[in-house]
């Protein structure tokens, strides 16, 4: 293993660190987007210097052209990667990443490969409001044909990146906006992490705690202070969401009988859905109590810091659906 | 134009000049919620469009929305509270700066998303002339949004339906910390002219030249002429959101702000006005501190105002069938 | 209760018959969408000529600016009815849908209705391919804001739709394209049929099948075979998914004990998840058996019928589904 | 243009002709999977701009494909294999009619979504000119594909860019069964002025006007010069899909149809080509013949080819990483 190039590296700069050391070693590795010169979230900063104007450009507000446009571009010889700013601009873009870009492989009976990163911070990032909120991966994951990493510290950011980068797929990065400020270790010798390993964050006995980006975060603060009550949590951070290591949350259910599934999503048919119903399917016997998720509201992301606290995911919301776990006696 | 219409004109430029320094003071004491992006510096296209308008008449806004809906008569009281997150807020703190809409007013709503207001614009003016309205509605967006896809759509779709809308780009040539022309083609003006749509350029720092050209738009449109496209050259005097600096660095040459703040659209319409005797400096004084007092005013109501019960989150997603 | 319109009314008729009602009822009701006048489906047919060219336009091909002016039209009296043809095309308007229509109300603190209606055919209708074959209301149900309507008969969509029109907010209603040539009895006295309202299709003992739009026939066949090998069924059909109606499965799982969902949907984050994670949060202790599901592969629709048979929902799967989880030991 | 070239253009529009007969006998037939949009009538577009091109150039295509694949070389064995859903189809049988590509001769794919190759030939000319290549991209797409916002959004970033990429409208004026007349503001051709993209019209029944014009257009993209926009006028003498009488009722004036069959760019360039000697009415024929054949062949390829099996439905999705 490699030493650690910090141990105190904030995750933009982890990414922005990646993003360089992938267009150093491949040439066709080009990085578009609004504003990627300067670049408003950091993660494409300095890139245009070091790499130039024609492997780094700003591109207008056009998110539907230039989505699709890397899609031709992969399918030409490039491997682009589209910084989007925020994930709600998805939307605007959606029939060239759902129509095309994760169908054209397929619909072509596997032709083509379409190596192409569309990144984007996501997520509350504090009074954004509905149409800076979005977390898109539940939507991604049910399109299918797009690979979607969403990890939790920015050692796994960069080691994912890397893999994104290098993965002959559509993938979709994302960069939860709670966690820009967040720093953590990385090793100086970038290696790529693969993509579908999900990572065991804490080991522990009584209940399994699935816990997606952020969430991953608040899940092992939680495990720790409930320690002191006697309860051993495993945290379980899949870091891709597609393909996933539906393996992982397997085995660890198998051993502790109980399951909370933590999504920074709205609830309805969200990732947290999913991963309950196929523990359901794979571990229906394992299951000593209910298992439970712990969400968004099933509302837009309100504005009001107050409001905004009151639809997402709490502390005291996890705290209380482990013990819930924990205390319930087994049935079904 | 009476020597009250042109005080009333500077009284409006004024209370969004203070209502936006009141903004970027509290963005700075880090007391407001979220991120804003003011409108200094182009005050005279919103004050110029809308002073053209009836309160029937609409409006479509932006993620830069508070001077398009002070120019259109939203209350400040309301405003601010919003922008603090209060309960009282016009959109009872769900919507924060880019999402306030008065609809009482035929504001339509600021809009986060650029370019989401253009269509939105297109179904108000296709409902107009559904219903045979004499109302119409003025899209402002701007010259990062003329790349939008649905720019194109929304001038096709005005066009064959002649439908009564004033498509308002203000053009303050940058599109966040880019430069707009060098991700933009040609002129913004002249997208209008393949679909057979008027398409002019005016002077956006001169609220009496993007009142005029407004006029005649409107005046169009209300007649059944349909619709009109004015690109307002201007420019913000601020950054593309307060705070941005840590991030962006400088990115505008200097003398090209200190040229444009000479042209400050406030400045210049009272000294004309003074030049042609409509007016005293003390009087413009006057107003502008009646306008600061009314934001003043508006910051304490807001202030004092409580935050939303956080129960209220799960409200108001869905209107109850009558 | 009203008399019959006809014992065999088209799908397409039926919804025909019911915009015109809709029409006739309010003068603020027009309709639009490209070849809104000779209609494509069938669902407009005629309109135009009875209700005039200000009423019913044909658009464009814009699917996004004609989404978004939905939304300016019903802010300003309109109650627009747009036809999308097919709802792959949603993805061309995702953000007018998304970050418009299923926002403004709420991000507005309710200051404004916004009584629109899209209307799309959906799903695989024969070799129609992956861009013309999506069933998006797993995604329509995550996003919020917007209510679903997916019914599986000619009477249920007359009477939703004429709801549809009437509520005051934005409803998808989805047309199950494999279901365009099914016929089935209206009342000649069109009524609205509450939204949010699920039907008990088939009455039964041994386990609930809650099956979706055109999945609700084959449920109910399979129920039929069934019942001669001594097993009881019990098909619920949602009907509106968004809002949905939850009670309607709690107090069906809580009599029989056994789920399976049916639903024509790709499976990852699919309504069959969110329901199979419903039911496990309210009924657990009612469970005799792991729920199950039957949805399409995760994999966009392929064009060759054999394939495109391959990842759909198939009879057989719906049969062994249910065998499978009335044979199973209780347990978890 | 030698003889032989000239009988290599009409030659290739023969084949498009006999490809397409044959799907509609197979459609009738019943024998079919899906629905298909049949090319006869422009086969003059196509065949004249890819008469342009060399095998390292690129198109994007529609949902009406078969002739601009056949055009750019693709193999009519594999193409009726995929419309038969076959397992030697181009996609083994998971495109159909809308999805062939072949990546090898550059076909980046006919495309289900109306105005959806817009951005995929964009980046495509991106990457050529990145990469420092000569090769052009020809963007293929429809009258209604001309509303769609990508057009504007493409039209931009190729113009700001100076991509490689040769937008070829054809309008065959109808949008499905509406006139796009009636939708669309304008000429479509000046849509491209305000990026600064020539933009021109051209008799799209006249395969060598659509092949100056392409000529022009490659030569100024391969010299760096940038994007153009042509719309090459024609027109569809069948439905816009195969079996629409039956829901669309007739919707063309049979007069329209007449002349404009009367305008066939086959026997119209045939007949030029007799009057100037470049061929005997008997070669033509034989022309014709020796394309009926190889379609044969082609139907007989894809006949005899298995289905593809059922778990092979499950591959394809993700390339493997190496
Ligand atoms: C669809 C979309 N893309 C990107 C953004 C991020 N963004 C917010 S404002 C802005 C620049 C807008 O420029 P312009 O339209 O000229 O308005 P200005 O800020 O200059 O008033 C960008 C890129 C957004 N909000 N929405
Ligand atoms: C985004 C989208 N909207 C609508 C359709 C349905 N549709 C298929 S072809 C077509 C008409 C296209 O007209 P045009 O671009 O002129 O091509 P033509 O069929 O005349 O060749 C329409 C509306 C579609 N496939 N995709
Ligand atoms: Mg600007
Ligand atoms: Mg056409």
């Amino acid at each position: 293993m490699t030493e650690t190039l910090a141990k105190d590296t904030y995750m933009t700069t982890a990414i922005a660190g990646a993003l360089r050391a992938a267009m150093a070693a491949d040439e066709s590795v080009v990085v578009l987007g609004e504003d990627v010169e300067l670049s408003t979230i950091g993660c494409t900063k300095g890139l245009v210097e070091e790499f130039g104007a024609d492997r780094v450009r700003n591109s207008p507000i056009s998110e539907a052209t230039v989505v699709g446009a890397c899609v031709g571009a992969a399918a030409s010889g490039l491997r682009p990667v589209m910084d989007l700013m925020f994930s709600s601009f998805f939307y605007v873009a959606m029939d060239q990443v759902a129509n095309q870009a994760a169908r054209l492989r397929y619909m072509s009976g596997g032709q083509v490969d379409l190596p192409l990163v569309y990144f984007a911070g996501t997520g509350p990032s504090g009074s954004a409001a509905a149409q800076h909120s979005e977390n898109p991966h539940p939507i991604l994951m049910h399109l299918a044909g797009i690979k979607v990493v969403f990890p939790s510290s920015p050692g796994d950011a960069a080691g994912l990146l890397i893999a994104s980068v290098e993965d002959p797929n559509p993938v979709v990065f994302l960069l939860d906006l709670m966690l820009a400020g967040a720093k953590g270790p990385v090793p100086t010798d970038l290696e790529p992490l693969p993509l579908g390993k999900a990572e065991v964050k804490r080991s522990g006995e009584d209940v399994t705690v699935v816990a997606i980006a952020s969430a991953a975060g608040t899940a092992l603060e939680v495990a720790a202070e409930l320690e002191e009550d006697g309860v051993s949590v495993e945290v379980i951070d899949p870091r891709t969401l597609s393909p996933f290591d539906w393996d992982a949350v397997t085995d660890s259910v198998a051993r502790t009988g109980r399951l909370v599934v933590v999504d920074p999503a709205r609830r309805t048919c969200g990732a947290a859905a999913e991963i309950i119903a196929r523990v359901a399917e794979r571990n229906w016997a394992d299951l000593k109590s209910r298992p439970r998720r712990v969400t968004w509201e099933d509302v837009p992301i309100p504005f009001s810091p107050v409001l905004e606290e009151a639809v997402t995911v709490r502390k005291d919301s996890v705290r209380d659906a482990v013990l819930a776990g924990v205390e319930e006696k087994g049935a079904g | 134009m009476t020597a009250a219409d042109n005080l009333e004109l500077f009284a409006r430029m004024a209370r969004i000049r203070a209502f936006e320094r009141k903004v970027q003071a509290l963005f700075k004491a880090g007391t407001l919620p979220g991120f804003v992006h003011l409108y200094i510096g182009e005050e005279a296209v919103g004050v110029g469009a809308c002073s053209v308008l009836t309160e029937a008449d609409k409006i479509t806004s932006t993620h830069r929305g508070h001077g398009h809906l002070l120019a259109k008569g939203a209350d400040p009281k309301l405003m601010m509270a919003e922008l603090l997150g209060r309960e009282t807020g016009y959109c009872k703190g769900k919507g924060g700066s880019m999402h306030i809409v008065d609809y009482s007013l035929g504001i339509l709503g600021a809009n986060g998303i650029v370019g989401g207001g253009l269509p939105i614009a297109t179904g108000s003016g296709m409902a107009d002339r559904i219903l045979g309205r004499d109302q119409v509605t003025v899209c402002f967006f701007g010259d990062g949004a003329s790349n939008q896809g649905v720019l194109h759509e929304a001038l096709n779709l005005s066009a064959i339906w002649s439908l009564p809308v004033i498509f308002l780009c203000e053009n303050n040539h940058y599109t966040e910390w880019m430069r707009t022309e060098e991700i933009t083609a040609g002129e913004i003006a002249d997208r209008a002219e393949a679909f057979g749509i008027p398409g002019v350029q005016v002077d956006g720092n001169d609220v009496l030249a993007v009142r005029d050209a407004a006029a005649e738009a409107v005046e169009r449109a209300r007649a059944g002429g349909g619709p009109s496209l004015i690109e307002a050259e201007t420019y913000r005097h601020h950054g593309h959101n307060e705070g941005e600096e840590v991030f962006s660095g400088p990115y505008r040459p200097q003398e090209e702000i200190d040229e444009w703040i000479a042209r400050d659209p406030l400045a210049r319409f009272r000294d004309e006005c003074v030049k042609e005797g409509i007016a005293t400096p003390a009087e413009f004084e006057q107003i502008q501190e009646r306008e600061g007092d009314l934001i003043e005013a508006a910051y304490r109501y807001a202030e004092a105002s409580p935050m939303p019960a956080p129960a209220s989150a799960l409200a108001d997603l869905y209107a109850e069938a009558e």
